[in-house]
C-alpha cells in the first residue's frame, strides 16, 4: 500500500495532485463529471478585485502539443466570488481550496487577499504574479526581484493563511525571483505560469489571438516547467508546487523527482476533463513501478 | 456530457470540402438539437467541437467542412474510432416555437438545423427552412430538409441556384411564429436585423475545453457574460448585444 | 511564377530557408541526399577557438513534439575547420555559407570571427552569444544587454562581412537584447537559440542528460520562437532571422509575417533529413495558397 | 541511406518483452550486418533507432525489446506502414575474420548478430555464437542460429538454462580467429578484457538524427571523436579508450 500523502505548507493533503487556477474554474463543472474530493486540493480561477470579462476573443490558440490562452483573467469580482462562487463550490468540495489571486497593485493584493484569508474554505492563497494576458500590472510584478519581494512581504502581513507566489517562466533567472519571495516571508512558490507565445492567421496576417500574444501551456512547455522547478528546489527551502505541462501520474512523478512537493495541472483538464481523476487513479501503480513507497520520500530526489 | 468511444461509420464529401461522417455510440448525452460535440484527433492538442446534425439510437451524424489540418485529417478517416465529449452546449429549445417556426442556416450552419427540423416537426409544428449557400456546388442536404416534410427555400449569392441572393432575401413575404438560427456571423447579424418574430441564434467561437471550464469562448450578452460552449452555444434575440 | 528569393544583409539569397548551425554539420552529410545547393545558405556548425568534444553523452533526449540537446559546441577548432572542413564543404555547396561562432570571452568572438572573415566561403558570421549548453560564456554573453552589445561592437571592428547576432530565448526582455545588438553595430540578429529544458529518468532519480539541462527545440517552441520574433522586429532596424520549430512552408510564412527575413531550420533537419529540400519545394503552392507573389513582401506583415 | 515506407508484414513477441516485427520495403540500402534504421513513430518527435536482424530481399527483420512509450507503441502495431531511414552505420567488417570468428552477443544485442552469422557463413567460414541471457524465459533465437549451421552456446546468469554465469564464462578454452561483439556496455566490457584475439564491438548511445548531423552520439576513441550513428556503431577492439 503506497502512500500519496503530502504536506504542502503546513497542510496535509491526500494526494499531490492539483487542477490549476483557470482550468478547473470554481470546481463544479467537474464534480458532475466526479467527485472533485479525490483531488489534494484545486486552485480555483484568478480573483481580481474587481469583476472582469477579460481579453476579446479569439483568446485560445492551438500549438503543437499545447495551446495559447489570452482570457485574461476573466472573473466576477472577489466579494461576488465571496458571496457567490464559494458557497457553490462548497456544495461539491469539502476540502480546503487554493485561493488564487491577481492584482494591479501591491494594494490589490494585500485587499483581496485579505478578504480570502477570512474565508473558511481557503488553505493557501496563490498570488499571481505572473499573468501574461493582462497589462499594466499582472506579469510585471514577476519579472523584478524586487517587486516579487515586495509583493510578498505585503501580503503576508496581512494575512495568517500560507502564502504561495506564482511565478512567471518568462524570466532570465526564476531562481533569483523565488529567492526574493522566500526572503519576503512567501510560504511557498507555485511554477511554471505560461510561457509567452503568438501564433499568426496566414489568411488574415494577423495574430490569432485578438490579444495578439498569449499564455502557452501543455505537454509542450513541460522540460522548461521541470528545469526551473529544479532551479528553485536547489535556490529555496520554502516548498516549490510544480506545473507546466503535466498530464500523466509519471509527469507528477518527474516534477516531483525535480522538487516540486505538489504538482498543478493545467491545460490537460480542458482536453481530457477526467484527467486529474486519471493521474490520481494511476499514481499508486506508477509509484510501485518506480519503487515508491511513500510520494513524500521523493521530492527533490533529483537534485 | 459524457467521454465515449465512437466507431466510424462512414465518412463521404457532400461537397468539395463539406464531409458527412456517421458514427456508432452512446449518444445518451445528446438531448437537444443545436448541441454539439468535441473530438480528440491524434497528433492535435485540443479537440474539434462539431455540431450535431442527426442522431437515431446509437447513430451520430455529423457534417464538417474542411478548414484546417484538423478538420483535413478527419475527413481522411475511413473507418476506426474516435474519442468523443458528447452532450456539451445547451442547444435550442422548442418549446417556445409557437405553431409554425422558420428555421435559417447558411453553409455549415444548415446541419444541427437538421436535428432541429426533425424534432419541431415530431412535436407537431410546421417547420419552414431557408438554405443559404455561395453558390449550387455548395449546397447539401435541400432534398433531406424536404424529405422531413419542411417547406424548403434555397438561396445562392450567385444565383446559380434558387433565390439569388442571401438567406435575407428569403425572408420578405414569409409567416412564421418563432425563427431558428445558425450560420456566420454577418449572416446572423442580417437575420437578427430582418426578422419579425423572437428567435434564438447558435453562435461560434474558438474554444479551449467545450465545456466551460477555461473561458476560452466568452462573449458578453444583455443578460452578462456568456459560455459560448456552456452557456450557448444557443442564445435568445433578446438578449443578444448588438 | 512566385518570388523567394530575399536579401539577408545586404546579401541575395534565392530562398528564405537556412539549415540551422548544429543540425548540418558542414553540408556533406546532406549532400549525399540532395542538392544543398538549393538552399538559401546554411550556418555551419558552431566554431570555438580550440577543438571541443562537448559534453558528456547522453546529451539527447525526447519532449513532447521536441528534443532537448546538450552537445556542447562539439567542433575541430577553427584553424580545423578553415583547413579541413571549408575545402570538403566547397566540393558540395558553392553558394555563400554562414560561419557560426561561439566563444568563451570577446577576445575569442573577435579572433575566431576575424579567421573566418577571411575565407570566401564565408557570406555572413552568426554569433552565437546564447548557447544554454556551455559553461562561463556562452550564454552569459547574451542574457545582458551590456555584453551582448561589447560583444556586437568587438566583433564588427574586427570584420568586414555581415555579422548577426544569435540570441538567447532564456531572457525576460529579448528585445531589449536585440536593440543593443543593434547598437553595436550588428548587422542583424537571429532567434530564438534553445529554450533551456531537462528531463528526469523516473528509474534512476537523475537528470537524462549527462550535462543536467539542455536545450528544447522542435515544434514545441514554435510559438514562443514567433513571439520574440515579434518582439524584436518591432524592436529594431536591421534583418531579423526567425527560427524556433519550423517544420513546414507554412510555417516558414509564419515566420516571415513575424517579421523574419530569412528562416532557419533546425531539429526538423534530425527528424526528417528531407526536411529543407521538402519545404522549399512546396514553398510556392503555400505561397500562391495565400496569394503571396513575393516573399520579401511579407516580411513583418503581422508588426 | 534512404528514406522508405515499409508495410508491417508480422509483429510478434518472442518473449515477455521482446517482439520480432517483419516489413517489406526497399532494403537496397542495407549493405552490412550490424546496420540500423531509424523509425518514425506517430506522437513522438525523435524517430526510434533499431538494428537489423535480417534482411532477404525486400523483408526486413527487426528485434526490439520494450522499454519506454514509443518501443511499447511499436509493439501494438500489427499492420500498417513505417517511415523508416535505412542503411545506417558503419556495420561489422567481415573481411577481416579470419576463418573461424566467434560471435558473442548479450540480450537485444543478439540480433544483428543473425544477419552477421548469415554472411560469414556464405563467406565460407566457420561461425561460433555465444548467447548471453539473464534467464530461461529471455530466451530467443537460440534455434535460428544452429538452424544456420552455427556452434550456439546459451548462458543464463541465474543458470536456468546452459551455461551458468555470462557470455564470458563460455569464452573459456573457445578457439576463434576474430569476434564480434553486441550487447550492454557492462558485456562489452567484459569481453574486450576476456578476449585473445582483435574484433569488433557494436554500440549504443542515444541519437538525435541517426546519421551524423546532430553529434548527439559522439564517443572518445584512440582515433579520435567518432559518432556511434555514423563512424559506429561498429568499433574495433584496437581503437576502444577502455
Amino acid at each position: 500500500m503506497v502512500n500519496t500523502s503530502v504536506t504542502l505548507c503546513g497542510v496535509e493533503i491526500d494526494n499531490p495532485i492539483i487542477p490549476a487556477s483557470g482550468t478547473f474554474g470554481y470546481g463544479y463543472e467537474f464534480a458532475e463529471l466526479y467527485d472533485i474530493n479525490i483531488l489534494g486540493t484545486f486552485s480555483f480561477k484568478g480573483t481580481t478585485r474587481e469583476p472582469r470579462f477579460g481579453n476579446p476573443t479569439p483568446r485560445i490558440a492551438e500549438t503543437a502539443s499545447g495551446m495559447l490562452n489570452a482570457v485574461g483573467l476573466q472573473n466576477p469580482g472577489v466579494e461576488k466570488v465571496i458571496s457567490e462562487e464559494l458557497p457553490k463550490m462548497r456544495k461539491v468540495f469539502s476540502k480546503k481550496v487554493m485561493a488564487n489571486v491577481s492584482g494591479f497593485s501591491i494594494d490589490d493584493y494585500v485587499y483581496i487577499c485579505r478578504r480570502l484569508d477570512e474565508c473558511d474554505e481557503v488553505g493557501w492563497l496563490e498570488v499571481n504574479i505572473s499573468c501574461p494576458n493582462v497589462h499594466g500590472g499582472g506579469m510585471s510584478f514577476g519579472t523584478s526581484p524586487k517587486s516579487a519581494e515586495e509583493v510578498a512581504k505585503a501580503v503576508k502581513k496581512a494575512v495568517k493563511k500560507p502564502v504561495i507566489i506564482k511565478l512567471s517562466p518568462n524570466v532570465t533567472d526564476i531562481a533569483e525571483i523565488a529567492k526574493a519571495c522566500e526572503a519576503g516571508g512567501a510560504d511557498g512558490v507555485s511554477l511554471i505560469n505560461t510561457l509567452l507565445g503568438m501564433r499568426i492567421n496566414l489568411r488574415t496576417r494577423r495574430p490569432l489571438l485578438k490579444n495578439t500574444t498569449g499564455g502557452l501551456s501543455g505537454p509542450a512547455v513541460f522540460p522548461v516547467a521541470v528545469r526551473m522547478v529544479y532551479q528553485c528546489a536547489k535556490a529555496v527551502k520554502i516548498p516549490v508546487v510544480g506545473m507546466g505541462g503535466v498530464a500523466s501520474a509519471e509527469d507528477v512523478l518527474e516534477m516531483m523527482l525535480a522538487g516540486a512537493t505538489a504538482v498543478e495541472v493545467g491545460a490537460q483538464n480542458l482536453v481530457n476533463p477526467f484527467a486529474c481523476r486519471d493521474i490520481i487513479a494511476e499514481l499508486p501503480e506508477a509509484m510501485e513501478k518506480y519503487g515508491i513507497s511513500s510520494l513524500r520520500d521523493i521530492v527533490g530526489a533529483a537534485l | 456530457m459524457k467521454q465515449t468511444i465512437f466507431e466510424i461509420e462512414k465518412n463521404n464529401p457532400l461537397t468539395e470540402n463539406v464531409y458527412e461522417m456517421t458514427l456508432r455510440g452512446d449518444c445518451s448525452e445528446i438531448t437537444r438539437p443545436g448541441q454539439f460535440v468535441n473530438i480528440c484527433l491524434d497528433g492535435f492538442y485540443l479537440r474539434r467541437p462539431i455540431s450535431v446534425c442527426d442522431v437515431c439510437g446509437d447513430r451520430l451524424t455529423l457534417i464538417y467542412k474542411v478548414v484546417g489540418k484538423g478538420t483535413e485529417k478527419m475527413s481522411q478517416m475511413s473507418s476506426g474510432s474516435l474519442d468523443l465529449l458528447t452532450g456539451l452546449g445547451n442547444g435550442y429549445d422548442t418549446s417556445v416555437s409557437g405553431g409554425s417556426p422558420l428555421l435559417i442556416g447558411g453553409g455549415v450552419g444548415v446541419p444541427p438545423l437538421y436535428l432541429l427540423a426533425k424534432k419541431l416537426l415530431s412535436e407537431g409544428k410546421k417547420a419552414a427552412v431557408i438554405l443559404g449557400f455561395n453558390t449550387k456546388s455548395e449546397i447539401f442536404y435541400e432534398d433531406k430538409f424536404r424529405g422531413l416534410g419542411c417547406e424548403v427555400f434555397v438561396t445562392t449569392a450567385d444565383g446559380s441556384y434558387g433565390i439569388k441572393g442571401f438567406v435575407t432575401d428569403a425572408l420578405a413575404g414569409l409567416e412564421y411564429t418563432y425563427f431558428y438560427c445558425c450560420g456566420p456571423e454577418p449572416m446572423l447579424k442580417a437575420v437578427y436585423k430582418n426578422t419579425t418574430s423572437s428567435g434564438q441564434f447558435s453562435f461560434e467561437e474558438r474554444m479551449g475545453c467545450g465545456f466551460g471550464a477555461c473561458m476560452g469562448c466568452s462573449c458578453e450578452t444583455l443578460t452578462g457574460y456568456k459560455r459560448i460552449c456552456r452557456d450557448g452555444p444557443v442564445l435568445k434575440k433578446e438578449e443578444i448585444k448588438w
